[in-house]
C-alpha cells in the first residue's frame, strides 16, 4: 500500500446551508487499494463532504479530480457512472420495492426494454451473497426489514453497483457486532481487489481495525490526514473535539436498590416477538438490554410505552398494574415515562419544524394553561434544556433538520428531559452520534440516574452497554436469556448470551476473517 | 457554540415571502382590472368583493386545518348545502327552531366532519376518499330529506343580519364574522397546543404519536371544525342569498383548496400562515370576479383562470431545489 | 317501428305539433298495463327532485295507475355514459317505455337506435334528444328567450343597458335562450348594450355575479335571468339597485319579490316551464304504447305570467320554498298539480 | 416465507379489487330482469370501460405519489377534439385518433413538467391545468355535438364473436401494451420509486425526473384513449364541466378501491382497472334493488362509504400502532 498517485482528490470545497458553514475549503485525497476513514464530530462535515463526493450536492466551491482530470457531478447517477458509489448515513432504499428491486435499481437488466426479472433476482441474490446477507430473501419489501437488515440490503446495493469508489458514510451505526464482521470481511476483500474506500464510522474500534489511512475534520476542514495507528486514540479523540479528553464511562455508583420498583414487567408476551419477559427497574438504575439486533428488543420497549396492542401479562408502576394504551398514557402524572425512538427522522422529530417546536412538543399539556401556551414557561423550559444538554443550533427558530444528527439526537432527548420523566426508555440513542457527544450522553443518563430516574437503555454497541449499565439484560428471540449484574457485564458474557447457543470462538473467527 | 438566539417578533415571522408576493398579485390583479374599468377600484366593488371573499374565507379555514394536517377535506361542497338547508328547514319549528336554526345549521356539519374524522382517524382511510364518500352519503341524505319533507328554505332573520347586515355602516357583518374566525384560528395555531400539536401531525403524524400526543383526537376535531366551518358558511351563504339550495356548496370546494394553497400553506401539511389564507382567499375571489365581468366567453374565463393560477404559483409557489 | 301518418295527433290541444313539418307517428298499439321507466340523471337540486315526485304523483293517480304494471326511475347522475347504460338496460330489461331528460342532446344516437329495434318507445323531455328517431316532448327554449327579450324591447323602448344573466356554458338550452335574447334586442333596432354574466342557474352564482357586474358595470335599465333569478333580484337589493324589467324564469321566489316590488318597477315577466312536464312525457309515452297517434315532437305550453297579472296562491305561493318551480299546470292535458300536491303528496309516503 | 407468499402479497390490492368487483357483479346480474346475458355484459362493460381508462391514468400519476386532478377535464378535451377528428375515410379516421392521442398525451407532458420541473404541488396545478383544458374543451364544442366514425365506433362498442364486448378487449390490449410495458420499464420503476421516497430514489441515482414525466404523460395519453371511447360510445363531444369533474373524482375512488395507496409507490393500474368496474356496479345495483328514486344517491353513497371502509379491516390485524401512520 504504497503511496500511489491519488485516485481522487477534493480540492479547497466549501458549501454553506443559509447561514450555516457545512464546509470551508476542505480538502481530501483518496487512493486505490485502501481504506480511508473520516473521523470528526457530529457537524464536523463529514456528510456532506461525501454528498458533494457522490453528486448529491453542488459545492459552492472548490474541485474534484477523478484520475488526474477535474470533474463534476450533475447528480448521483453522473457520479455512480465514474464509479463513485456512497452507502448514505440515511438510507437510501425505497421502502415500497422490494429487496431485489432495490439492489438492481441503477441499471437493471432488461429484455425488450422490460426490466428481465430473473436475472435482476439473480444478480441480486449474488450482490446480498457477497455482502454476507444471503439470510435476506430478495422478493421482501424493504419497508417490512428491520434496520439492520436495511443496512445490510444498502450494503449489497452498492456492491452490485461495482463501484471504484465504495463510500460508507455511518453504514455499520446500526449493525451488531455479528452483521457489522461480515462486513468488515467484504470489505477487506474489496480492498484487497484494488477499490478505494471512505468509511466514516464514530466507532473507534472499527476504524482501528479496518482504516489504512485516516483524515480528521472540525468545523468544516480538515483538521489532519496520517496513516492509520500512527496517533491513540486519545490523540485522536482531541483533534475531533478540539480540547482534551478522559474516561468516556462515567463511574457506576455502589448504591443497594430497596422500596418498591418504580417499573416492573411481569410475562409480557406479544405476537411471537415477546415472550414472558419480566423484569423491574427501581428508580436510580440504569437497565441494559442487550442481544442481537432484532431480538426483541426494541418492541419490548414500545410494548412498554403503550404502543402495541394485544400484549399480555402486566407492567406496574410503583407496585401497582397499569394499564397503558397509547404513548398519551405512558407519559402521564403518575407513570412518567419518555420513550427515546428508534429513529430521530421519522419517531423522535418534526423535521420542517422548528428547535423550539419540536423541544416542547412533548411536553405541551405541561406549557399550557387551558389550552393556550404559556410562552414564557415555554422560553424558561426551553433555555434550560439547551444549556444542559448543550445543544448546537444556529437558532431555536431554524429548523431542526438543519442540525448535525448528533444535536437532532440531542433534541429528542432533551425533548423528553423536559417532562422530567420518571422512567426513560432509550431505543439505541447513540447511533451516528460523535464519541464528543456520546460521551455527554453517558454523563448524563448517570446524572438523571442519580437524580432518580429508572433507566432502561437498549443499544447496539456493547461497549455501551458495559460502560454504562448496572444490570443488563439480554434477549434472544424475544426471551430474556440471561441477567448479567455488575462484574459480570463483559464483552465476552454479552456476545456469548447473545448468541444463545452458538459457541464465542466461531464469533471470534468470523471477526477475524 | 452558537447560543440560542432570541424569538423573532411574531410578525417577522408571518410575513414569508410567499404571503408578500401573494398580497403582491392582489394589488397586480387590481390595477389590472382598474385597466379595463375604473370601477374596479371603487370602494364598493371592494367592499364587495371583501364580502363574497368571506364566505370563501369560512370556508376556507376549516379547509386549511384540515390541509395543514396533511389531509384533504372533498366534502365541502355538501357539507356547505346541508348547513344551509338544515339551518333554515330548522327555522320551520317554531320560535325555538328559528333561534336554534344556525347552531343546529353548523351542528350538521360538525356531524359529516365526525364522520369524516373516525374515517381519517380511527380507520385511517385517506382523507380524499372518505370525505368523497361522506359528501356522497350527505348529499343523498339532502336528496331524500327535500323530496320527503318540503322543507322550509328561506333564511332566517338572524341569518340575513349576519350575512348581509351591517352593524358598522357600510362594512358587512360577515366581513366582521370571517376576521373573527381568522383572528381565532390565528391564535389557535399559534399559541395553542392544539395548534403546535397540528403543525406537528401535518410534519409527521408518527412522531407526534410517539410524542404523547392523542393524534386520532386533533385529527377528528379539526375534521370536525371542518365540516362545522363549511356549513356555517353555508348558513352565511344562505343568508346571504335568503334562501338554501342543494348545489350551494359546489362552487367552494376546488376555489377552496386553491385558495389555501396559493396562501403558502403546503397541500402535504405542516407548513403554512393564515395570514396566507386570507390573501388567497382575496386572490381567488378578485379573480373570478374580474374575470366574470370581463365580456369574455367562458371558455377564455377558465383558461386565464388556470393560467393566472399556474402563473401566480410559479411566482411563489414552488418548492425548493433539491440540490 | 312506428309508422309515419298524418296528422292531427289525439289529443291536439296537449299533444301539440312542434311546427308545421313536425311528423306524426303512430306505434303498433300494445296491451297494458305496461312497463315504463324514467331515466334521470342528475337528482340533487330542486327542479329535479321536484320532478321526480311529480312522474311519482302522476304515476299514482288512479287513472294513470291502472294502465301501469311497473314504473320504475332511475338517477344516474351527470354522467353520460351511465344514462346511456341505463336506458340499454331498461331495453334489456324488457320495459316498454323510457322517459328520459337527457344529459346530453346528441349523444343518445346509438341507443335511440336500440330502442327502435326493439320496439320501445323513447320519450325525452326537458332536456330533449336531437333526433327523429324519438319523441320529444320540448320547451321552446329560444322562444323563451324571445319572449324575454320582447318584454325588455317593450319595456325599454329607447334601448338602454341591459344585464343578461346566462345559464351553464356550453349547454344547448343556454344557447338557445341566449340567442332567442338577442334577436329580439337586434330586430328591435335600438342599442341595446347588454352585460354578459354566467349565473349557472344556480341563485348563489347568479347573486354573486350580478352583484359584481352592478358593481363594475351597473346601473342597468333592465335584466333578464335563464334561472337563479331569485338570487338576482337579492342582490339588486343588496346593492340597493333601482328595480327594473326583468324577463326570467318561474321560480317561486322570483314570483314573490315580482309580486312584492311591482309598485317600485320590478316590472316581471316570468316563463318556462316547470318540472311537471315529466307528466306530459309520461302521457305521451302511453298514448303511443296504446296505439295512438302522437306528435314526433311535442310543444309544451309555457306557463307565462307577466306583471301586472302575479296572483297569490295561483302564480306564486308565499307559503312554499322559494326554490319551487310553479307552472305546473298543463290544463290542455289534463294535468294540474298544486306546489301543495306535488310536495304533499310525498309527505305522506314517509 | 415462499416465493409465491411474496408474490401474493403484491398483488394483495388487485385481488381484492377482484373479489370487490366479482360479489358485486354477480349479485347485479342475479338480480337482473335480463339476467347474465351478453347485452347486459356489454352494456356494463362500455361504461364500466371508460372509468377504467381514467382510472388507469389517475394510477398511473398516483404512484409517483401525486395526483391528476386535471384528468377528467383531458377526458373531456379529447373527447371534444374526437368529435371533431376522428370522422371520415379510415385514413382521415386513423390520423386523428393519432392527433388525439398526441394531444392527450400533451395535455399529461405539460402537467408533468409543471408538476416536476415547475416544483409545484400537483393537486394545485391540476386544479389549474383542468381548468384550462377545460376551457379549450368549451371553445372546441361549445355546445355538444360533432360526430365520429361510426364504423369504427360500433366496433370498439360492439362486441366481438357475438359475445365478449371489444371494448374489454381494447382495455386488455391498453394494459398489455401500456402499463405492463411501462411498470416494469426502467422509468416505471423510477416512477415508484419516485412515489415510495423521493430523496431515497434520487440518492440511489435513478431516473424520477423521467421516470414521472413519462407517468404523467402516459397518464394523459390513456386519458385521451377515454376520450376516444366517450366518444366511440357517444358518437359526439360534449364539453360538461361537471362531468369532467365527476370522473376525476371517481378515478380517485377507483384507484383507492383498486388498492392503489395515495401515498405513492405502490398499487397497480390492473387493480384500478378492477377497482372502477367494481364501483360502477354499484350504480348497477340501482337497477337490481326497487329502491325509491329519492333514495338512489343515498344508498350509493352508502355503499361507497362502505367499500373505502373495508381496506379499514386491515386495521384490526395491526399489532403495532406505529403501522398506523405509513
Ligand atoms: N440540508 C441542510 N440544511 C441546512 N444545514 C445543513 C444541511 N445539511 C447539513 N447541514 C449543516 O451542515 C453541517 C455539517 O453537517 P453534516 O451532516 O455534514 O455533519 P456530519 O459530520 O456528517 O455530522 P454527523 O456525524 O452528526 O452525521 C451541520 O452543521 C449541519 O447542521
Ligand atoms: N410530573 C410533574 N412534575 C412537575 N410539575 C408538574 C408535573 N405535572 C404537572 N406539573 C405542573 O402542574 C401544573 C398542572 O399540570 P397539568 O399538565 O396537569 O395541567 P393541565 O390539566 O394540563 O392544565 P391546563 O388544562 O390548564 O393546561 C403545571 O404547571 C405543571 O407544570
Ligand atoms: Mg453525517
Ligand atoms: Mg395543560
Amino acid at each position: 500500500m504504497e503511496s500511489a498517485a491519488p485516485l481522487f482528490r477534493m480540492e479547497g470545497i466549501s458549501k454553506r446551508y443559509g447561514g450555516v458553514r457545512a464546509l470551508e475549503k476542505a480538502d481530501l485525497s483518496v487512493r486505490a487499494g485502501a481504506i480511508h476513514a473520516i473521523l470528526g464530530e457530529n457537524g464536523a462535515g463529514k456528510s456532506t463532504l461525501i454528498k458533494i463526493m457522490a453528486g448529491v450536492v453542488a459545492p459552492d466551491e472548490g474541485q474534484m479530480m477523478l484520475d488526474g482530470r477535474a470533474v463534476d457531478f450533475a447528480s448521483p447517477a453522473a457520479a455512480n457512472d465514474a464509479g463513485i458509489v456512497c452507502v448514505f448515513q440515511e438510507l437510501s432504499l425505497i421502502p415500497e420495492l422490494s429487496v431485489a428491486d432495490n439492489i438492481i435499481i441503477s441499471n437493471p437488466p432488461t429484455r425488450f426494454g422490460m426490466i428481465d426479472r430473473k436475472a435482476q433476482r439473480r444478480l441480486a441474490e449474488e450482490a446480498l451473497a457477497r455482502a454476507g446477507a444471503a439470510d435476506i430473501h430478495p422478493l421482501s419489501l424493504v419497508k417490512d426489514l428491520p434496520l439492520s437488515r436495511r443496512q445490510m440490503v444498502e450494503i449489497a446495493k452498492a456492491l452490485a453497483r461495482k463501484p471504484r469508489i465504495l463510500i460508507l458514510d455511518e453504514a455499520t451505526s446500526a449493525l451488531t457486532a455479528a452483521d457489522v464482521s461480515k462486513v468488515f470481511a467484504v470489505l477487506k476483500r474489496l480492498r484487497a481487489e484494488g477499490l478505494a474506500l471512505l468509511y466514516i464510522s464514530h466507532r473507534m474500534n472499527e476504524i482501528a481495525e479496518l482504516a489504512d489511512d485516516c483524515t480528521v475534520f472540525r468545523n468544516g476542514s480538515k483538521v489532519a490526514s496520517y496513516p492509520a495507528g500512527s496517533k491513540s486514540d486519545e490523540e485522536v479523540i482531541e483533534m475531533m473535539i478540539g480540547r482534551e479528553y478522559h474516561s468516556v464511562y462515567p463511574p457506576k455508583p455502589e448504591r443497594a436498590l430497596q422500596g418498591v420498583p418504580v417499573l416492573e414487567a411481569r410475562n409480557l408476551s406479544w405476537t411471537d416477538r415477546l415472550q414472558d419477559i419480566s423484569f423491574s427497574l427501581h428508580a436510580g438504575e440504569i437497565l441494559g438490554l442487550g442481544g442481537l439486533d432484532g431480538q426483541g428488543q426494541r418492541d419490548l420497549l414500545l410494548a412498554l410505552f403503550g404502543v402495541l396492542r394485544g400484549l399480555r401479562g402486566t407492567v406496574h408502576v410503583d407496585g401497582k398494574p397499569v394499564g397503558i394504551g397509547s404513548p398519551a398514557q405512558a407519559r402521564a402524572q403518575g407513570i412518567g415515562m419518555a420513550l427515546i425512538p428508534e429513529d430521530r427522522k421519522t419517531e423522535g422529530l418534526m423535521l420542517p419544524m422548528t428547535v423550539r417546536d419540536n423541544l416542547s412538543f412533548a411536553s405541551l399539556d405541561r406549557l399550557t394553561r387551558g389550552g393556550i401556551i404559556d410562552s414564557a414557561k415555554e422560553q424558561d423550559f426551553i433555555d434550560r434544556m439547551m444549556t444542559l444538554l448543550a445543544i448546537k443550533a444556529g437558532s431555536i427558530d431554524a429548523p431542526v433538520g438543519a442540525l448535525s444528527g448528533g444535536n437532532q439526537q440531542k433534541v429528542v432527548i432533551a425533548k423528553w428531559l423536559m417532562r422530567q420523566p420518571r422512567t426513560i426508555l432509550l431505543n439505541d440513542p447513540t447511533r451516528g452520534i460523535d464519541v464528543g457527544t456520546k460521551q455527554e450522553i453517558y454523563q448524563l443518563l448517570r446524572r438523571l440516574a442519580d437524580e432518580g430516574a429508572a433507566i432502561l437503555f437498549y443499544s447496539t454497541d456493547y461497549a455501551e452497554l458495559i460502560g454504562c449499565c448496572d444490570r443488563v439484560l439480554v434477549l434472544y428471540d424475544g426471551a430474556v436469556k440471561r441477567e448479567l449484574v455488575g462484574a459480570e457485564i463483559t464483552e465476552h458474557a454479552l456476545i456469548a448470551s447473545a448468541l444463545n447457543i452458538r459457541s464465542v470462538e466461531s464469533m471470534h473467527e468470523g471477526a477475524a476473517s | 457554540m452558537t447560543r440560542a438566539t432570541g424569538r423573532k417578533p411574531g410578525f417577522i415571522h408571518r410575513f414569508d415571502p410567499a404571503v408578500l408576493t401573494a398580497f403582491g398579485c392582489i394589488i397586480l390583479l387590481l390595477v389590472l382590472g382598474s385597466l379595463y374599468s375604473r370601477n374596479f377600484l371603487s370602494p364598493d366593488y371592494l367592499l364587495q368583493q371583501l364580502k363574497v371573499a368571506s364566505f370563501l374565507g369560512v370556508i376556507a379555514t376549516g379547509m386549511m386545518l384540515v390541509i395543514l394536517l396533511g389531509q384533504i377535506d372533498l366534502s365541502v361542497p355538501w357539507a356547505v348545502a346541508t348547513g344551509a338547508m338544515m339551518a333554515c328547514a330548522a327555522a320551520a319549528y317554531g320560535p325555538f327552531g328559528v333561534a336554534l336554526a344556525i347552531p343546529f345549521g353548523i351542528l350538521c356539519g360538525v356531524a359529516i366532519g365526525v364522520v369524516n374524522g373516525i374515517g381519517v382517524a380511527y380507520l385511517r382511510i385517506p382523507s380524499m376518499i372518505v370525505t368523497l364518500a361522506t359528501n356522497a352519503v350527505a348529499q343523498g341524505v339532502m336528496v331524500v330529506y327535500t323530496g320527503g319533507f318540503s322543507p322550509q328554505d328561506s333564511a332566517t332573520a338572524a341569518m340575513r343580519y349576519l350575512a348581509t347586515g351591517g352593524l358598522i355602516p357600510g362594512i358587512p357583518n360577515v366581513v366582521f364574522i370571517w376576521a373573527l374566525i381568522g383572528g381565532a384560528m390565528v391564535f389557535v395555531l399559534g399559541r395553542t397546543g392544539f395548534g403546535r400539536a397540528v403543525y406537528g401531525i401535518g410534519n409527521r403524524e408518527r412522531a407526534a404519536y410517539l410524542s404523547g400526543i392523542n393524534t386520532r383526537r386533533i385529527v377528528m376535531i379539526a375534521f370536525a371544525v371542518s365540516g362545522g366551518l363549511s356549513a356555517f358558511g353555508g348558513v352565511l351563504l344562505a343568508g346571504y342569498a335568503s334562501k338554501a339550495a342543494q348545489s350551494m356548496g359546489d362552487a367552494y370546494l376546488l376555489p377552496a383548496i386553491a385558495a389555501v394553497v396559493l396562501g403558502g400553506t403546503s397541500i402535504l401539511g405542516g407548513r403554512g400562515t393564515y395570514l396566507g389564507t386570507v390573501a388567497g382567499v382575496i386572490l381567488i375571489t378578485l379573480l373570478q370576479s374580474i374575470l366574470s365581468v370581463m365580456q369574455m366567453p367562458e371558455a377564455g374565463r377558465q383558461i386565464i383562470y388556470g393560467l393566472m393560477i399556474v402563473l401566480m404559483l410559479l411566482l411563489y409557489g414552488r418548492a425548493p431545489a433539491s440540490r | 317501428e312506428p309508422e309515419i301518418v298524418t296528422g292531427p295527433s289525439a289529443e291536439p290541444e296537449c299533444f301539440a305539433p312542434w311546427s308545421a313539418e313536425t311528423k306524426f307517428l303512430k306505434f303498433p298499439k300494445k296491451d297494458g298495463p305496461y312497463r315504463i321507466a324514467l331515466a334521470n340523471g342528475y337528482i340533487a337540486n330542486t327542479w329535479r327532485i321536484q320532478m321526480v315526485q311529480t312522474a311519482k304523483a302522476y304515476a299514482a293517480q288512479s287513472d294513470v295507475a291502472a294502465k301501469l304494471k311497473e314504473f320504475k326511475v332511475v338517477s344516474t347522475g351527470e354522467d353520460v355514459p351511465a344514462q346511456i347504460s341505463a336506458i340499454n338496460n331498461f331495453i334489456d330489461s324488457g320495459y316498454d317505455a323510457i322517459v328520459v331528460n337527457a344529459q346530453n342532446p346528441t349523444a343518445f344516437a346509438p341507443v335511440i337506435k336500440r330502442a327502435k329495434e326493439a320496439g320501445v318507445v323513447l320519450v325525452a323531455f326537458d332536456n330533449i334528444l336531437d333526433t327523429e328517431d324519438a319523441i320529444n316532448v320540448n320547451v321552446d327554449q329560444k322562444g323563451l328567450g324571445e319572449l324575454w327579450g320582447d318584454w325588455l324591447v317593450k319595456h325599454l323602448p329607447e334601448g338602454g343597458k341591459v344585464l343578461e344573466v346566462r345559464g351553464v356554458a356550453g349547454t344547448s338550452v343556454d344557447t338557445d335562450r341566449h340567442e332567442g335574447i338577442h334577436e329580439k334586442l337586434k330586430a328591435s333596432g335600438k342599442t341595446f348594450d347588454v352585460t354578459e354574466v354566467m349565473g349557472k342557474w344556480d341563485d348563489g352564482v347568479a347573486q354573486k355575479v350580478t352583484a359584481d357586474a352592478i358593481a363594475t358595470s351597473g346601473p342597468f335599465d333592465g335584466i333578464t335571468g335563464q334561472g337563479g333569478d331569485t338570487g338576482i333580484v337579492q342582490a339588486m337589493i343588496d346593492a340597493k339597485h333601482p328595480f327594473v324589467p326583468f324577463g326570467g324564469e318561474t321560480e317561486n321566489g322570483f314570483r314573490k319579490f315580482c309580486a312584492k316590488f311591482a309598485a317600485e318597477g320590478l316590472k316581471c315577466t316570468s316563463a318556462g316551464s316547470g318540472p311537471a312536464q315529466v307528466a306530459v312525457a309520461i302521457k305521451t309515452a302511453i298514448a303511443a304504447l296504446e296505439g295512438q297517434v302522437v306528435p314526433q315532437e311535442v310543444k309544451l305550453p309555457l306557463a307565462i305570467t307577466s306583471d301586472p297579472d302575479f296572483k297569490d296562491g295561483q302564480d306564486y305561493f308565499p307559503a312554499e320554498s322559494d326554490n319551487f318551480f310553479v307552472g305546473n299546470a298543463f290544463p290542455s292535458c289534463g294535468i294540474n298539480f298544486t306546489a301543495q300536491e306535488i310536495m304533499g303528496q310525498s309527505k305522506e309516503n314517509q | 416465507m415462499k416465493d409465491w407468499q411474496y408474490r401474493l402479497a403484491e398483488q394483495r390490492g388487485t385481488l381484492t379489487a377482484l373479489t370487490i368487483f366479482v360479489v358485486m357483479f354477480v349479485i347485479y346480474t342475479a338480480n337482473h330482469p335480463a339476467g347474465f346475458t351478453a347485452n347486459v355484459v356489454q352494456t356494463a362493460a362500455n361504461k364500466g370501460v371508460l372509468l377504467a381508462f381514467i382510472a388507469m391514468a389517475q394510477t398511473l400519476v398516483v404512484i409517483t405519489a401525486g395526483i391528476d386532478l386535471s384528468i377528467g377535464m383531458i377526458f373531456l378535451l379529447t373527447n371534444c377534439l374526437a368529435s371533431w377528428l376522428v370522422v371520415g375515410t379510415p385514413l382521415e379516421t386513423a390520423f386523428g385518433v393519432v392527433v388525439v392521442l398526441a394531444v392527450g398525451a400533451l395535455c399529461g407532458a405539460i402537467n408533468g413538467a409543471i408538476v416536476i420541473y415547475g416544483r409545484l404541488q400537483p393537486i394545485v396545478a391540476t386544479i389549474a391545468t383542468g381548468a384550462v383544458y377545460f376551457g379549450i374543451a368549451l371553445l372546441l364544442r361549445p355546445f355538444p355535438g360533432g360526430s365520429v366514425n361510426e364504423d369504427l365506433a360500433d366496433a370498439l362498442t360492439g362486441r366481438i364473436f357475438g359475445s365478449v364486448p371489444a371494448s374489454l378487449v381494447a382495455l386488455a390490449a391498453v394494459v398489455v401494451l401500456v402499463w405492463v410495458p411501462f411498470s416494469r420499464s426502467v422509468y416505471g420503476r423510477a416512477a415508484y420509486a419516485a412515489g415510495s421516497s423521493e430523496t431515497a430514489a434520487y440518492m440511489s441515482g435513478m431516473p424520477i425526473r423521467r421516470g414521472k414525466f413519462l407517468a404523467y404523460t402516459l397518464a394523459g395519453f390513456v386519458a385521451a384513449i377515454g376520450g376516444l371511447f366517450l366518444t366511440f360510445f357517444t358518437y359526439t363531444g360534449d364539453a360538461a364541466y361537471a362531468s369532467g369533474n365527476a370522473y376525476t373524482l371517481f378515478s380517485i375512488a377507483a384507484v383507492v378501491l383498486g388498492g392503489v395507496s395515495l401515498f405513492g409507490g405502490k398499487g397497480s393500474a390492473i387493480g384500478a382497472v378492477f377497482g372502477a368496474l367494481a364501483f360502477r356496479t354499484i350504480g348497477d345495483l340501482l337497477f337490481v334493488f326497487d329502491l325509491d328514486p329519492l333514495w338512489q344517491p343515498l344508498f350509493q353513497g352508502l355503499i361507497l362509504l362502505a367499500a373505502v371502509s373495508l381496506g379499514a379491516f386491515a386495521l384490526f390485524r395491526v399489532r403495532n400502532r406505529l403501522e398506523w401512520f405509513l
